[in-house]
C-alpha cells in the first residue's frame, strides 16, 4: 500500500511558509562529492545542505546514488573528491565508520541493518552503545526503546527483549527507525526508504515524530520513491539524477509530475496503464490453478481462481496472506490446491532469493529455462544462446549478456529475474511483488511484457504492494487478515477501489 | 496496551528456539535413567561422578567450538588443540611452571592470531583450522613424541578431588558454562561476537569492528580449549596428543544438539552443556547395555539421529 | 583479470606439488619422470573421494560429507567379498558403489527428511556405516582380484592407467557440471538456495543425487583401494580431512557454487609428493604435520581474499523477509559453515 | 559375528563370591589385530564360562579413532558395575593411569596387555619390543648377506613401543656396517600406509635389498610391484593375507613374519583368573612374540582367515609354565602352531 495513497488528509502539518528555514545552520553540507565503484561513478559531484530543523526529502531514480551519498554524509564511506563539512567542521579524508564527527547524525537504512539472531535491547546496545550505562545496559536499552517506539508507533507491539528475526518486517522498519534516532544528540536523522514496510498508521505516526524532532532544531533528511510522500512531509526536495543533485526546490509548490520531469521521466508513463484489458469474465476461460477454501498457514477459507491467459492480482496491505496464496501455488502439495502446468516464480527478494551472484547475466537468465530445453539432461547450449539473446534485446538488460550478474545495477538484475520467469514455458507465472523500488521506466516495460505474455496465454498471479499496479490485471483479489475480502474485475479495478475494500471495518472477517 | 497483550502471549519463538536444547535435556535425562535401570549406583553421588567426568572436557571444548560457531566458523582444528594443550601441560607446566604458563598464554594468542588472519584473508575458517589442526598435531608430537609425562600437582589434586555429597565434575560443568554464558549471553562482548555472527554489516555500521569480535571470538576459544585440555590433563595424569582427536566432529555434534546453529549468531552456553554431556553418556550407555562390540558405533550414530530427529518433531508440534 | 585469475587458489596445488617435486629431485638426483609416475598411480584414489567431496562442497554452506572415510573401509570389504563370491570384478566394483550409495542413502533421508545439518547426518551415517566394517571384517576370508590388482599396477610408458581412467572421470565430472541440467542446477544451489528453489530448481533432488554422487565415487575409490591395497576396517581413514584439503586447495568455493575438479589433481599430487618428500628426508610425523599444516595454511593465506567485498560498501539488499538473516548480502567468499 | 553378552546366571555378578566378573576394556577396534584379540578373548571367555571358571563377562570397545578419552569414560563406567577384574588394551601408555588407580582403589584386579603402562597397582602382560624389532632385522639382514640397502619403516613413530624398536633396529643396523639405510619412512605398522610410503620413496632410491618394517610387508611388496621393481626381503605382518601372499610367492630371501600376539588377551584372562584366585604371579609378565619363518609358514597360512593375526592359543595350563618360566627365567613355552580347523 502507499501512503500517499490514502484517501484521507495530509500525513503531517503541512510545511507552511513561516517554517522557510533560510537563516537555520547547516548541520551537513557536501561540496563537490565524489565517490566511483569500480566503473561506476555513484556519485559525479554532488552539493547538497541539510540545515537544521528542516525536513529535506531526496528523490531519484534507482542507482541515482542517494544511499551511497548518505553513506558519505553518516561518515560511513569516504568520498573520493570534494569535501564534507558537518556543524562546520570540515571532515578528514579517512573516516571510518563510527567517527566521533558523525556522532550526531544517524540513519535509519534502506535495508534494516538489525542483527536478526540478537534482541531488540542488544540491537539498541549495538548502535546506541555511547548512550547507555556500561553496567545495567540492558535493562536500560529496554527502556529507551520503548519509549521511543511508544513516541514513535503508539501500539506498535514490540517487547525489547523479542528476537528481531521473530518480529515482522514492519516491525523491525520501526526498531530500525527508533535504533536510529537513539542517540544523547541527534543533529541530523536520515531515513532511507522508511515507508517501504510500513503502515499506513504506523507512517503517519512516524512523521508526525519527524515533525518534533525538526521542531527540536534536528535536520531530517528522507529519501523515498513515494512522491507524494515526500512532498507532503518535506520542507525541501532535493532530486538527484545519475549521481548528482540536479534539482533543490521548496516542497511547497512542486507537484509529483514537476518532480518526475527532474528526475528524468516522462510523465505520461506511470500515469497511463495503456489500454484497459478486455475484461473477459473468467468463466470463459479454462481455469489452469484454482485454491478451494484454503486454509491453515495464514490463510482462511482463500478461494481463488487463475484462467489461463488471465492477469490475477493480489492485492491489500502487505502481508494479508497474498505471499502465502502465491505459496500455495509454487508448491501445490495441499489437497485444497491443484495447478495444471508448470510453474515460475519471480521472487520480490531479488538479493535473497533472485541472484544467482557468481554467474553472468546469461546464465541467471537461463537456469529455469534450461531444463525444459535439455534433452535427457544434457543442456542445448545453440537453443539457451538465442533464448539469452532475444531477452536481453526484448527487455534492454544494461551491461548485455556476458555481463556479470552482480555488476548490473538493480533494476537491471530484476529484469534478468523476471526473464528468467517468463523465458520458461511455465504455464503459470508467480509475481511477488517484484517491483519495489524498481524505477519508473523498467516497470513500464515489464508491465507491458506481463500484458504481452497473458495474451500469448500465459497466466500471471501477481502480488503487488503498489495498488497502481494492480490496473494491470484482469481480476484482483483483495486480501485482509488471511481472507479474501474482495474480488474486482475489469473497471472495477482501481486505486481507490482496493484502498477502500483493504480497510473497510466492515468487510473484514464475513464469518 | 498491546505491550500487554504481546507481553502476556507465550512466547511460541522462544519456546521454538529453546526446543532444540530441551529435546536434549530429555534425551539426557533419558540416558541417565536408563543407565540408573541397569546399574542403580548411577544415580549416587559417586556414581554420578564416574559417569560425568569424563564429559567434563569435552564439555568445554564444545564451549569452545560454540563460540566458534556463533560467528559463523567451524573449528576442525579443537581435538588436536585440546590434545596440544595436554601435552604442554604434562611437560613444560611440570618441569618450569612460568614457562608453561607462557606458552599456554601463547596458544590462546595463537588461536586469536588465527582469528584474525582468518578475518583478514577472508578465508574459509573450515579449511583453515583444519590447516590449523596439522600444525597442532604436529607440535604437539615435537613436544611430546611418545604419550606421557605428569600433570601438575594442583591440577593432580584437582582431577581427584571428590568432595561428600556433591559430584564433584559438576562444578567444573557448571562453572565454565556460567562463565561463558555471561560471557557469550549477557556482556556486551557477546554482543559483539554474536553480532558478528549474524550481521557483520550492522556491526561495522555501528562503529564496532567485525575483525575484534572475531579475533575476540577465537581468543576465547583458545582460553576455552586451553581449560579444557588442562582438565583432561587433569583426568589422563599425562599428556598424549592425540587423545582428544574425537573431539572435533563430537563437539559440533554436541553444539548442535545443544540447540546451536551453523549460520552464527547464536550463543547457547547451557544447551551445549546439555548437549556435550548428553554425547558424553552414550558411551556410559554402550558399555551398561549389552551392545555386541561391532555395533557398538551404530549405536552411537543411531542416538544421535534419534535425538535431532525427536528436535525435528518437536520443532514441527511448535509451529 | 589477469592477477585475479593468478589469485585463484587452484593454481597453488600445482604450484606447491611441482616445487615439492623439484625439491625430491634436488634430493636424490634420481627417477625424477618415475616420481611423478608413481605420485599418479597413488593420486588417482584421492582425487576420485576428492571429487565427490567437492560436489557436496559445492552444494552450499554446511554440506559437507563427513562418512567417506567409513564408506571406503566398507566398501573395500564390499567389494573383495562381491567379487570373491560372483568372481566378476565389475559386480565387486559396483557393489562397492552400491555401498557408497547405500550409506549415502541414509545421509540424504536425515538430510533432507530430518533437517539434521550434514555434517552431523553424514558422520551418523558413517558411525553406522563403521558398525557393518567391523561386522563384516570380523572373520573375513575373501582376497581381492589379483586381475584387478595388476590393471591398477599397470603403468605402460610409465603412464598409470587408473590415472588416465580418473582423468576421463574428472573430465566427465567438468561435463557433468558445465553440460548437464544437474550439474548446473547444483551450482545455483550452492550459490543460493532460496534463489535455486525460486528458479524452479528441485533443490532436494539435487542434494539428494549429490550426497548419493559422493557416496558412489567413495565406494568406487573403496573398492579400487581395496584390491590395490587390502581390505581393511581403517582403509579410508586418512581419506576424510585429505579430501576435504584437496577439494579447498583445488580452488573449490568453500562457500558453494564454484566446482574446480582440475585443481583437485594439483592439491592430491601436491599432497603425495609431500608424504614422499618427508619420507626420503625421514622427517619425522611432527615435522610431516608443521610442514603439511604450515602449507596448508601459507597457500590459505596467500591465495585467499579478494573475493568477499568490503561489507559497509557491498550492495544493499533491499527487503529482507522475516525468515531470514541479514548475512546472506556479501555474497562471494564469504565465511564459511562446515 | 561375535557379541559379548552376559550369559551367567550369577546376575549381580559384583562381590557375589562364587564365580567372578570380567570386563575387557579395549581401547581401538579398528584393525585386524585387535579384532583378532577381541575375537579369541571372547571365544576363551565363552569356553571359561561353559567349563565354570568365569561368571560372566564383558567387552568394551571404544568407538571411533584410537581415543583415550572415550576408553577412560568407558572403564569409568565399567566400574560401576564393579567388575572382580578388569582387563585392559589401552589406547594410551599414559592417560589411562589415574583410572586405573581408581579401579585397584575400588578392589578390582586390573591387567593391562599388549602396552606398557606405568601404573603401579597393575598387573602387565606383554609382548618384548626387543624380541619383536630383534626378530624383524636379524633375519633379514643375515637374508640379504649383511650388505645391501634397505628401507626402515617406522612404526607409529611417538609411542614408547616403537622408540624400544627403533632403537633395537639401529643397534642391528650397526653392527652390520655394510648395510646402508636408503630411507626411513613412516610406515606405522600399517600395510597401507606404508605402501603409500614406501611408493612415495621408491623413485629417488637406488636398489633396495630389504624393507625392515613394523608388520606391514603386505603393503610394502604391492609398492614395489606397483613400481615394478623386485620384491626385496620384508617383515611380513602375521595375518592370513600376508601369509599366503609370502607362502605363493615363494619368496626365500630372508623375509620373515613377525608381530605381537592376540593371543595376549587370553592370557590376561588366565591372569585375571588366577589373580582372583590369589595366586602369585609377578607384575610384570613377557610373552613370546608371535614369530613366522620360513619353515612354519604352510602350517600358519593355511590356518588363518585372511585378516586374522596369528595367535598364541594360551590355554590355562600353557599359561601357568609361562608365568613359570618368567618367574624361573627359564625358556619360554612354545604354544603349538594352531591347525586349520580352528
Ligand atoms: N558497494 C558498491 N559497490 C559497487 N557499486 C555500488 C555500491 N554501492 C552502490 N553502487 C552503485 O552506485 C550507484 C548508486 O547506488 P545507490 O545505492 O546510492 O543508489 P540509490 O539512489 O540509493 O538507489 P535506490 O533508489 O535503488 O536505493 C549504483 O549504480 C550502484 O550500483
Ligand atoms: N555493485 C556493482 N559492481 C560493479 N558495477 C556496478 C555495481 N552496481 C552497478 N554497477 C554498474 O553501474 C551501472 C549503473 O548502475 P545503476 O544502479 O546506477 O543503474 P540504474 O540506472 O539505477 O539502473 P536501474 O534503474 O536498473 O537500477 C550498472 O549498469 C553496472 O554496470
Ligand atoms: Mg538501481
Ligand atoms: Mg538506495
Amino acid at each position: 500500500m502507499h501512503v500517499d495513497n490514502l484517501p484521507v488528509g495530509p500525513l503531517a502539518a503541512p510545511p507552511s511558509g513561516d517554517r522557510e528555514p533560510t537563516g537555520a545552520q547547516p548541520v551537513v553540507t557536501a561540496r563537490q562529492v565524489t565517490r566511483t565503484y569500480g566503473r561506476t561513478r555513484a556519485l559525479t559531484g554532488v552539493d547538497l545542505e541539510v540545515r537544521a530543523g528542516e525536513v529535506l526529502g531526496l528523490v531519484g531514480h534507482n542507482g541515482a546514488g542517494k544511499s551511497t551519498l548518505m553513506r558519505v554524509l553518516a561518515g560511513l564511506e569516504a568520498c573520493d573528491e570534494g569535501v564534507v563539512t558537518v556543524r562546520g567542521q570540515e571532515v578528514p579524508r579517512d573516516v571510518r565508520p563510527g567517527a566521533a564527527e558523525f556522532r550526531a547524525v544517524r540513519m535509519a537504512y534502506q535495508e534494516t541493518s538489525l542483527c536478526p539472531d540478537l534482541t531488540v535491547a542488544e540491537n539498541i546496545w549495538i548502535s546506541s552503545r555511547r548512550c547507555l550505562p556500561r553496567l545495567r545496559w540492558r535493562r536500560a536499552a529496554s527502556a529507551a526503546v520503548q519509549r521511543r517506539l511508544d513516541e514513535m508507533f503508539p501500539g506498535h507491539g514490540v517487547v525489547p527483549r523479542d528476537r528481531v528475526e521473530a518480529l515482522t518486517l514492519a516491525r523491525r522498519q520501526m526498531v530500525e527507525i527508533a535504533r536510529a534516532s537513539l542517540v544523547d544528540r541527534l543533529d541530523l536523522l536520515i531515513l532511507d526508504e522508511p515507508t517501504e514496510s510500513l503502515g499506513p498508521d504506523a507512517a503517519r505516526s512516524l512523521y508526525d515524530h519527524v515533525r518534533t524532532l525538526t521542531a527540536r532544531g534536528t535536520a531530517v533528511l528522507l529519501i523515498s520513491h513515494r512522491i507524494r510522500e515526500v512532498l507532503s512531509v518535506a520542507d525541501r526536495v532535493a532530486v538527484m539524477r545519475d549521481g548528482a543533485v540536479v534539482a533543490d526546490k521548496p516542497a511547497a509548490g512542486l507537484s509529483e509530475d514537476d518532480v518526475l520531469v527532474l528526475m528524468g521521466a516522462e510523465v505520461a508513463a506511470p500515469a497511463d496503464p495503456g489500454p484497459a484489458p478486455a475484461a473477459v469474465p473468467a468463466g470463459d476461460r479454462p481455469v489452469i490453478a484454482e485454491l478451494r477454501a484454503a486454509s491453515g498457514h495464514g490463510l482462511h477459507d482463500v478461494s481463488v481462481r487463475v484462467g489461463a491467459g488471465e492477469v490475477v492480482g493480489l492485492a491489500g496491505l502487505a502481508g494479508q496472506g497474498q505471499q502465502e496464496v502465491l505459496e500455495r501455488l509454487w508448491r501445490p502439495v495441499r489437497k485444497d490446491t491443484t495447478v495444471l502446468g508448470s510453474r515460475a516464480y519471480v521472487p520480490g527478494d531479488r538479493q535473497r532469493s533472485g541472484v544467482l551472484p557468481l554467474w553472468s547475466v546469461a546464465e541467471n537468465l537461463i537456469v529455469t529455462a534450461m531444463r525444459g530445453l535439455a534433452r535427457y539432461g544434457v543442456r542445448r547450449r545453440a537453443e539457451e544462446a538465442a533464448a539469452v539473446r532475444s531477452w536481453v534485446d526484448r527487455l534492454a538488460i544494461r551491461g548485455g549478456a556476458d555481463a556479470g550478474m552482480t555488476e548490473l545495477s538493480g533494476g537491471n538484475q530484476q529484469k534478468v529475474i523476471v526473464a528468467r520467469a517468463f523465458a520458461s514455458t511455465a504455464d503459470l507465472v508467480l509475481l511477488d511483488d517484484p517491483f519495489r523500488g524498481v524505477d519508473v521506466h523498467t516497470k513500464t516495460d515489464l508491465y507491458s511484457l506481463i500484458r504481452e505474455e497473458a495474451a500469448n496465454g500465459r497466466s500471471v498471479v501477481w502480488h503487488s504492494s503498489e495498488n497502481a499496479e494492480m490496473a494491470h490485471c484482469d481480476r484482483v483479489y483483495v486480501l485482509r487478515a488471511g481472507r479474501v475480502v474482495a474480488e474486482l474485475a475489469g473497471e472495477e479495478i482501481s486505486e481507490e477501489r482496493i484502498i477502500a475494500v483493504s480497510f473497510a471495518e466492515s468487510t473484514e472477517a464475513p464469518q | 496496551m498491546t505491550n500487554l497483550v504481546v507481553a502476556a502471549v507465550p512466547p511460541r519463538a522462544q519456546l521454538r528456539r529453546l526446543a532444540p536444547a530441551m529435546v536434549s535435556t530429555i534425551a539426557m535425562f533419558a540416558m541417565v535413567a536408563v543407565c540408573a535401570s541397569l546399574q542403580s549406583d548411577v544415580l549416587t553421588v559417586t556414581g554420578l561422578t564416574l559417569i560425568l567426568s569424563a564429559t567434563v572436557p569435552l564439555v568445554i571444548a564444545a564451549q569452545a567450538q560454540m563460540m566458534l560457531m556463533s560467528v559463523g566458523d567451524i573449528d576442525l582444528g579443537i581435538g588436536n588443540f585440546v590434545g596440544l594443550v595436554t601435552v604442554i601441560t604434562a611437560t613444560k607446566l611440570v618441569s618450569s611452571p612460568g614457562t608453561g604458563m607462557l606458552f599456554l598464554v601463547g596458544l590462546v594468542a595463537a588461536y586469536a592470531l588465527l582469528g584474525a588472519l582468518i578475518h583478514l584473508r577472508r578465508v574459509p575458517s573450515l579449511i583453515a583450522t583444519l590447516g590449523a589442526s596439522f600444525v597442532w598435531l604436529g607440535l604437539g608430537l615435537f613436544v611430546l613424541p611418545t604419550p606421557g609425562g605428569s600433570t601438575p600437582t594442583w591440577l593432580a589434586t584437582f582431577g581427584s578431588w571428590a568432595p561428600a555429597g556433591f559430584p564433584a565434575p559438576l562444578l567444573p560443568i557448571l562453572v565454565a558454562s556460567a562463565l561463558v554464558w555471561l560471557l557469550a549471553s549477557r556482556g556486551s562482548v557477546g554482543v559483539r561476537v554474536r553480532a558478528f555472527g549474524s550481521n557483520p554489516v550492522a556491526l561495522q555500521r555501528a562503529g564496532l569492528s567485525p575483525l575484534a569480535a572475531r579475533v575476540v571470538a577465537y581468543g576465547v576459544a583458545g582460553a576455552l580449549g586451553v581449560l579444557a585440555g588442562l582438565l583432561l590433563a587433569s583426568q589422563t595424569g599425562g599428556g598424549d596428543v592425540s587423545s582428544a582427536s574425537s573431539y572435533t566432529l563430537i563437539t559440533v555434534a554436541a553444539v548442535i544438539l545443544g540447540g546451536g546453529s551453523f549460520r552464527g549468531g547464536n550463543a547457547v552456553p547451557w544447551g551445549v552443556a546439555i548437549g556435550g554431556v548428553t554425547l558424553g553418556l552414550v558411551s556410559v550407555v554402550l558399555s551398561l547395555l549389552d551392545v555386541p562390540s561391532n555395533m557398538q558405533s551404530a549405536v552411537q550414530g543411531a542416538i544421535v539421529l534419534a535425538v535431532l530427529a525427536g528436535r525435528v518433531v518437536v520443532g514441527k508440534v511448535l509451529r | 583479470m589477469t592477477l585475479r585469475t593468478l589469485a585463484r587458489p587452484w593454481i597453488w596445488g600445482f604450484v606447491a606439488s611441482a616445487l615439492v617435486w623439484a625439491t625430491i629431485l634436488a634430493l636424490s638426483s634420481q627417477g625424477g619422470g618415475q616420481t611423478v609416475s608413481l605420485a599418479l598411480s597413488l593420486a588417482p584414489y584421492l582425487v576420485i573421494v576428492g571429487l565427490g567431496q567437492m560436489l557436496v562442497i559445492t552444494a552450499g554452506p554446511g554440506n559437507i560429507d563427513v562418512s567417506v572415510a567409513p564408506v571406503i573401509s566398507l566398501a573395500g570389504f564390499v567389494a573383495v567379498a562381491a567379487t570373491a563370491a560372483t568372481g566378476s570384478v565389475a559386480v565387486g566394483v559396483l557393489a562397492g558403489i552400491g555401498t557408497g550409495l547405500a550409506v549415502a542413502a541414509i545421509s540424504v533421508l536425515a538430510i533432507l527428511g530430518l533437517s539434521i545439518p550434514p555434517i552431523i547426518a553424514t558422520l551418523a551415517a558413517g558411525l553406522i556405516a563403521s558398525s557393518l566394517t567391523l561386522s563384516l571384517a570380523d572373520g573375513f576370508t575373501a582376497v581381492p582380484d589379483e586381475g584387478l590388482r595388476q590393471l591398477l599396477n599397470l603403468r605402460p610408458a610409465g603412464v598409470p592407467v587408473l590415472a588416465v581412467a580418473v582423468a576421463v572421470l574428472t573430465a566427465l565430472v567438468v561435463a557433468l557440471l558445465s553440460r548437464t541440467t544437474y550439474g548446473r542446477s547444483l551450482l545455483a544451489v550452492g550459490q543460493s538456495r532460496p534463489a535455486a528453489e525460486r528458479a524452479g530448481i528441485p533443490v532436494a533432488r539435487v542434494l539428494a543425487a549429490t550426497y548419493l554422487a559422493s557416496g558412489a565415487l567413495a565406494g568406487l575409490a573403496g573398492a579400487l583401494l581395496a584390491a590395490y591395497i587390502a581390505p581393511s576396517p581403517d582403509l579410508g581413514t586418512r581419506y576424510l580431512l585429505d579430501s576435504v584439503a584437496v577439494v579447498v586447495i583445488g580452488g573449490t568455493l568453500i562457500s558453494g557454487g564454484r566446482a574446480v575438479p582440475v585443481g583437485i589433481w594439483g592439491s592430491a599430487l601436491f599432497f603425495i609428493l609431500l608424504d614422499g618428500l618427508v619420507n626420503l628426508v625421514g622427517w619425522s610425523t611432527a615435522a610431516q604435520n608443521l610442514l603439511k599444516g604450515g602449507l596448508v595454511l601459507f597457500v590459505l593465506f596467500l591465495a585467499g581474499g579478494g573475493t568477499r567485498r568490503d561489507a559497509t560498501t557491498s550492495r544493499p539488499r533491499r527487503r529482507p523477509r522475516p525468515a531470514t538473516a541479514a548475512t546472506a548480502a556479501t555474497t562471494t567468499g564469504d565465511n564459511t559453515h562446515g | 559375528g561375535s557379541g559379548c553378552g552376559s550369559r551367567s546366571n550369577d546376575g549381580g555378578g559384583s562381590g557375589s563370591g562364587d564365580k567372578p566378573f570380567i570386563a575387557l576394556s579395549n581401547g581401538f577396534i579398528g584393525n585386524g589385530w585387535r579384532q583378532t584379540m577381541i575375537a579369541k578373548f571372547e571365544a576363551a571367555a565363552t569356553q571359561a564360562q561353559s567349563d565354570g571358571l568365569l561368571g560372566k563377562f564383558k567387552v568394551v570397545n571404544a568407538p571411533g579413532e584410537n581415543s583415550a578419552t572415550e576408553q577412560v569414560a568407558q572403564i569409568k563406567s565399567l566400574l560401576l558395575q564393579k567388575p572382580d577384574a578388569l582387563l585392559i588394551d589401552p589406547a594410551s601408555p599414559t592417560a589411562l593411569k589415574p583410572v586405573i588407580q581408581q579401579a585397584c582403589d575400588a578392589g578390582i584386579k586390573v591387567v593391562v596387555f599388549d602396552s606398557a603402562i606405568d601404573a603401579p597397582c597393575a598387573h602387565v602382560l606383554l609382548n618384548s619390543f626387543k624380541d619383536w624389532a630383534t626378530a624383524a632385522a636379524e633375519p633379514l639382514v643375515k637374508g640379504i648377506g649383511g650388505k645391501g640397502t634397505v628401507i626402515v619403516s617406522r612404526g607409529v613413530v611417538g609411542s614408547q613401543p616403537e622408540e624400544e624398536m627403533y632403537k633395537t633396529t639401529q643397534e642391528i643396523l650397526a653392527a652390520n656396517p655394510e648395510v646402508k639405510v636408503a630411507a626411513t619412512v613412516n610406515g606405522m605398522c600399517d600395510g597401507a600406509k606404508a605402501q603409500k610410503a614406501v611408493l612415495g620413496v621408491l623413485s629417488s632410491v637406488p636398489k633396495v635389498d630389504g624393507v625392515i618394517g613394523c608388520g606391514d610387508g603386505y603393503g610394502v611388496a604391492q609398492a614395489f610391484s606397483t613400481a615394478g621393481k623386485p620384491i626385496p626381503a620384508l617383515t611380513f605382518e602375521t595375518n592370513g593375507r600376508a601369509l599366503n601372499y609370502w607362502n605363493d610367492s615363494k619368496l626365500d630371501n630372508g623375509s620373515v613374519a613377525v608381530m605381537s600376539d592376540p593371543g595376549q588377551s587370553v592370557a590376561a584372562l588366565w591372569e585375571a583368573i588366577d589373580l582372583l584366585d590369589g595366586k602369585d604371579i609377578p607384575k610384570q609378565l613377557t610373552f613370546p612374540i608371535v614369530l613366522v619363518e620360513q619353515k612354519d609358514l604352510g602350517a600358519w597360512a593355511s590356518a588363518l582367515k585372511p585378516d586374522e593375526y596369528a595367535a598364541w592359543p594360551w590355554t590355562q595350563d600353557l599359561f601357568r609354565k609361562q608365568v613359570e618360566a618368567v618367574k624361573t627365567g627359564g625358556a619360554p613355552v612354545q604354544p603349538p602352531i594352531p591347525s586349520a580347523a580352528n
